[in-house]
């Protein structure tokens, strides 16, 4: 059978959670070829964002992405406040911080789970999925949303820990731990899981770097790179962050990296939490920033992300440009799926950890 | 980031420019060039420093010019600062030295409507196939809410 | 189907038996992976009898989240037209409502209800699965 | 007379259609619970298959254009005649409806046909996912199929017979066959995992990859009467595998016998669901590869066994 037939996977497509559109040739079971299409989610927020003011865009920004809703609203939050020249308490930050390792393993798990779906292992979905309600249970404790917390404000968090939640927060995440641990031994002594995983999508660290590919996937491949690490922005300066890596830069790997990652961010987690130091969680910030640029930068659960606010001293944002780090991977997608049977597809698509909201905005 | 370091060797590229750092909050280092020289100086960048990753490329239009950002990160951010006439928005692609920008120059070039010369697949990426008007982030294009204000 | 006994017991299977599908025509990721949580142990919506399907032409809910974008109209549209009769549309979360936060961008047109006929809206944002699962249940009530 | 009546009932009651119906319907919500159960979940209510079917039945129908509308009617009734058809030779509980020299060659080429009826669904509809559906799921056919009627082989060549409930009969009387062949229990366990379709062998209906395969564009009736035939199968492959390697409805004497034959269906069940619990779904070059480099060797290794058994 040497026809080619195009597959059309989405707009609305069980694979996809969000709309995307990829025409894949195949011949027989391979595929050959392979076109992308976004925009299905394209909601003009860079362009929206001007006709609202600075805390108004607080609330817009946070629904950029629904999973890393979080980071979004902290890089923007610390680029005006770097504009405002504030200085945010160390307790806010400690709590920002903590919001986002909790947000980290809430989406490592998520995808984890969309990982066991698409290769048709029901039962990793409904544990990993099981698992990631403990991580949201705290987070709606703290903030009074599951997924989209409106934790940060710019001068700080509104959120705080009180002592009374302390002790209880400490012993769920370290249930969690020992539950992702055990997801961790699953994935790999799980036959048949690694061999649907492993070999699929390779990506050289050459390609890495030629394609600015960032977060867990280049981290997959031995590319050392981790903003919490390297760049030090809110409490991380205070913290020791071991970056987790591997080398065979698969699925398989990005899989390890991923469950590592969250293992790590618990421990994480609980340092902040024994830390946490006394004082006010946020200072007050005037409605009008002074003019100016800024370029801020934050470690997503995908990996960096990038804001660059321009103030012309109004109450509104002049410009502002967000890169989300899954923009960099999709890139890469084409390359991936070269050659690679149909059904693999899935895995392809699932090891990059897609999120079209973050890359249409 | 040795930025004085890139600095010099920039200078050394381009000895024809002047060139300055300026640094912006967060750890961020701006150098302005002029867009002709901008793919001499990727490259240069890429043979001769290791600054490789290029974090995105912003694109905004400013009073008189368009301006791009293309930001590098290499333990440190810096950004090459160009600007582009209005009616005359045209650059040379960056995509042959770093594929990965491929993306960020079809973004721009529909909401800007800035012409990447020599991009492989200059394609919309966003916008719907049937858009009309101005691209929407030019000065001149007003969301309808705006139009109906202004009205 | 003339006859009141056969009637009484499609209406039985049809409130027992819905099955939905899910389209997010613009939305930011939150409601979906809260529709997604639905199936998960927590709140496992098989027991009352809701499967998540992939083909629209095995649904009888759409759930619908996320504000309707230019280029999702016409599919959005499409799959609900290839949906088999008798068959409701559920409006999850304030964009799919109203447009939410994103109401008045370029490539925004706004709520679901715009396009098409909707019977239960359950606003949020994001909305929780509680709230979902009532929306869905509210509307099966009025399943004749 | 009566013996006409006999006969209609037997066919359409009990062991027929109506007592076939309603196993599939329990055999279908007993494989989703202990489904969702072992994946910590409630798992749906014991009427859940039965108003699925209803509201499927009560639905529009609706085809896409350009396909034939008696092909796509035609294709589900023919998979479920297949079945029932089948059902009929194979003995339970200690009943039979008719038996006679040879039925297992019978019920295993009844069984063969609903994959063909699948495939050319998915070729009638048209739809993308329909057609690499139907191909995959004939490729699977090639995979599976094999090995599982030569694992089928070798208790008949053990007990000398080619009727089920000869093989059945004499199993209970010596030893179940799982006993002296656990290789070919696990080998037809494997191959009706794969006629069945279910995970990890679900690769022709891989929702993440091809929505649901030769099924995508069916809805309304047609689609009750496939996701029937495919319910009917496993209840009549499950039984036929009772009868074949755990000694049908006989046992020493302490129960009787349609209690033994449902205890061991629901054994053989059980294990049904668990690996659909346990594994990742393969690849369809995968799969192929284990048909034929590791079960058809297993499988003739298998039956050469049981000739050497039988000689000695």
């Amino acid at each position: 059978m040497s026809t080619r037939i195009t597959i059309p996977i989405g707009p609305q497509h069980p694979l996809l959670k969000e709309p995307l559109s990829f025409m894949i040739t195949v011949e027989g079971e391979r595929v050959v070829d392979s076109a992308l299409r976004l925009g299905y989610v394209h909601r003009g927020i860079e362009r929206l964002c001007q006709t609202k003011t600075y805390v108004q865009n607080l609330h817009l920004f946070e629904r950029v992405c629904g999973i890393c809703s979080h980071v979004h609203t902290t890089a923007y939050c610390q680029g005006v406040e770097a504009l405002l020249g504030l200085e945010v308490p160390l307790r806010g930050l400690y709590l920002r911080t903590l919001l986002c390792e909790l947000e980290r393993v809430h989406s490592h798990l998520l995808w984890l789970g969309v990982l066991g779906e698409n290769i048709g292992f029901q039962t990793i979905f409904m544990y990993a999925w099981r698992d990631r309600e403990i991580a949201l249970d705290i987070m709606e404790e703290l903030s009074g949303g599951r997924v989209t917390h409106s934790g940060n404000v710019i001068g700080g968090v509104r959120i705080d820990v009180g002592d009374a939640q302390f002790s209880s927060i400490v012993s769920r995440l370290n249930d969690l731990e020992q539950r992702v641990e055990k997801l961790l031994g699953v994935i790999q002594h799980e036959r048949t899981l690694r061999v649907r995983t492993q070999g699929i999508g390779y990506l050289s660290p050459e390609e890495i770097r030629r394609y600015c590919v960032v977060g867990p996937v280049a981290r997959a491949s031995g590319v050392d790179v981790d903003l919490r690490r390297d760049c030090k922005y809110a409490a991380y300066g205070r913290l020791h962050v071991n970056v987790a890596l591997a080398h065979e830069g698969d699925v398989w790997a990005r899989t390890l990296v991923r469950a590592r990652e969250a293992i790590e961010s618990l421990r994480l987690c609980r340092q902040l939490l024994v830390g946490l130091p006394e004082g006010p969680t946020r200072v007050r910030a005037p409605r009008r920033v002074p003019p100016g640029e800024v370029v801020s930068r934050a470690e997503a659960p995908r990996g960096e992300l990038l804001y660059y606010i321009r103030s012309d001293g109004s109450d509104k944002p002049a410009r502002v440009k967000i890169r989300t780090p899954t923009l960099t991977s999709l890139i890469t997608v084409h390359d991936q799926l070269e050659g690679v049977e149909t059904a693999d597809v899935s895995v392809v698509l699932s090891g990059i950890d897609l999120c079209i909201a973050c890359v249409d905005r | 980031m040795n930025i004085p370091r890139i600095l010099e060797l920039l200078q050394e590229v381009l000895p024809a420019a002047r060139l300055e750092v300026q640094t912006v909050p967060i750890d961020e280092h701006f150098i302005s060039l002029p867009p002709d020289n901008l793919h001499a100086a990727v490259r240069a960048l890429l043979e001769r420093s290791d600054v490789y990753h290029l974090s995105t490329i912003t694109g905004q239009d400013l009073d008189g010019q368009i301006e791009l950002l293309y930001h590098f990160w290499q333990g440190g951010g810096l950004t090459l600062r160009t600007g582009l006439p209005r009616d005359r928005a045209r650059i040379e692609t960056i995509t042959d030295l770093i594929p990965g920008a491929s993306f960020y120059e079809r973004e721009i070039a529909e909401m800007l409507g800035v012409t990447f010369l020599g991009h492989p697949d200059p394609q919309p990426l966003f916008l719907p196939e049937d858009w009309e008007g101005d691209p929407p982030l030019r000065r001149e294009f007003a969301l309808p809410e705006e139009r109906e204000e202004g009205e | 189907m003339s006859q009141p006994w056969l009637r009484r017991v499609v209406r039985w299977a049809r409130r027992r038996s819905p099955w939905v599908m899910h389209y997010n025509s613009g939305g930011c990721n939150g409601c979906d992976i809260e529709i997604l949580d639905l199936l998960t142990p927590r709140y496992d919506v098989e027991r009352l009898g809701i499967l998540k399907e992939a083909s629209p032409r095995h649904a009888d809910i759409l759930l619908c989240s996320g504000p309707v974008t230019r280029q999702s109209r016409d599919r959005l549209r499409r799959i609900y037209e290839q949906m088999p009769a008798p068959k409701w549309v559920l409006a999850i979360g304030s964009c799919a409502c109203s447009g939410g936060v994103f109401a008045g961008g370029y490539n925004v047109e706004g709520g679901v209800d715009q396009l098409l006929p909707v019977d239960v809206y359950v606003p949020g944002c994001p909305c929780r699965p509680e709230a979902m699962i009532d929306g869905i249940l509210t509307l099966l009530e009025q399943v004749q | 007379m009566a013996d006409l009546l006999v006969a209609l009932a037997k066919l359409l009651l009990f062991p027929g259609f109506a007592f076939l119906f309603a196993c599939a319907m329990l055999f279908a919500w007993i494989d989703r619970l202990v489904i969702a159960r072992l994946q910590g979940r409630v798992g749906p209510p014991w009427f859940q298959p039965l108003a699925d079917w209803i509201k499927l039945m009560a639905k529009e129908d609706i085809l896409p254009t350009g396909t034939n509308g008696w092909v796509c009617a035609a294709l589900p009734v023919l998979s479920l005649a297949a079945v029932l058809t089948a059902s009929i030779y194979i003995p339970v509980g200690g009943w039979i409806a008719h038996a006679f020299e040879g039925d297992l060659i019978v019920v295993l080429f009844l069984l063969s046909l609903p994959p063909l009826a699948y495939f050319l669904g998915g070729w009638a509809t048209g739809g993308v996912y329909s057609v690499i559906g139907g191909n995959r799921s004939l490729l699977q056919y090639f995979s599976y199929e094999v090995p599982f009627l030569m694992a089928l082989c070798s208790p008949a060549i053990l007990s000398g017979s080619w009727s089920i409930a000869e093989i059945a009969a004499r199993q209970s009387e010596t030893i179940w066959g799982a006993l002296v062949q656990p290789l070919g229990f696990i080998l037809a366990l494997v191959g009706l995992i794969g006629k069945l379709k279910r995970a990890p062998f679900d690769i022709p209906k891989a929702k993440s990859e091809i929505v649901a395969g030769p099924l995508t564009e069916f809805s309304g009736r047609k689609l009750a009467l496939w996701h029937l035939s495919i319910e009917v199968k496993t209840v009549v492959g499950i039984f036929l595998l009772v009868n074949a390697f755990l000694g049908g409805s006989g046992v020493s004497g302490l129960l009787p016998a349609p209690i033994t034959f449902a205890i061991k269906s629901l054994l053989v069940l059980l294990i049904l669901s668990v690996a659909s619990v346990l594994y990742a779904r393969l690849r369809i070059d995968q799969l192929a590869n284990l048909g034929w480099r590791v079960l058809a060797p297993l499988a003739l290794l298998q039956i050469a066994a049981t000739v050497w058994i039988g000689a000695t």
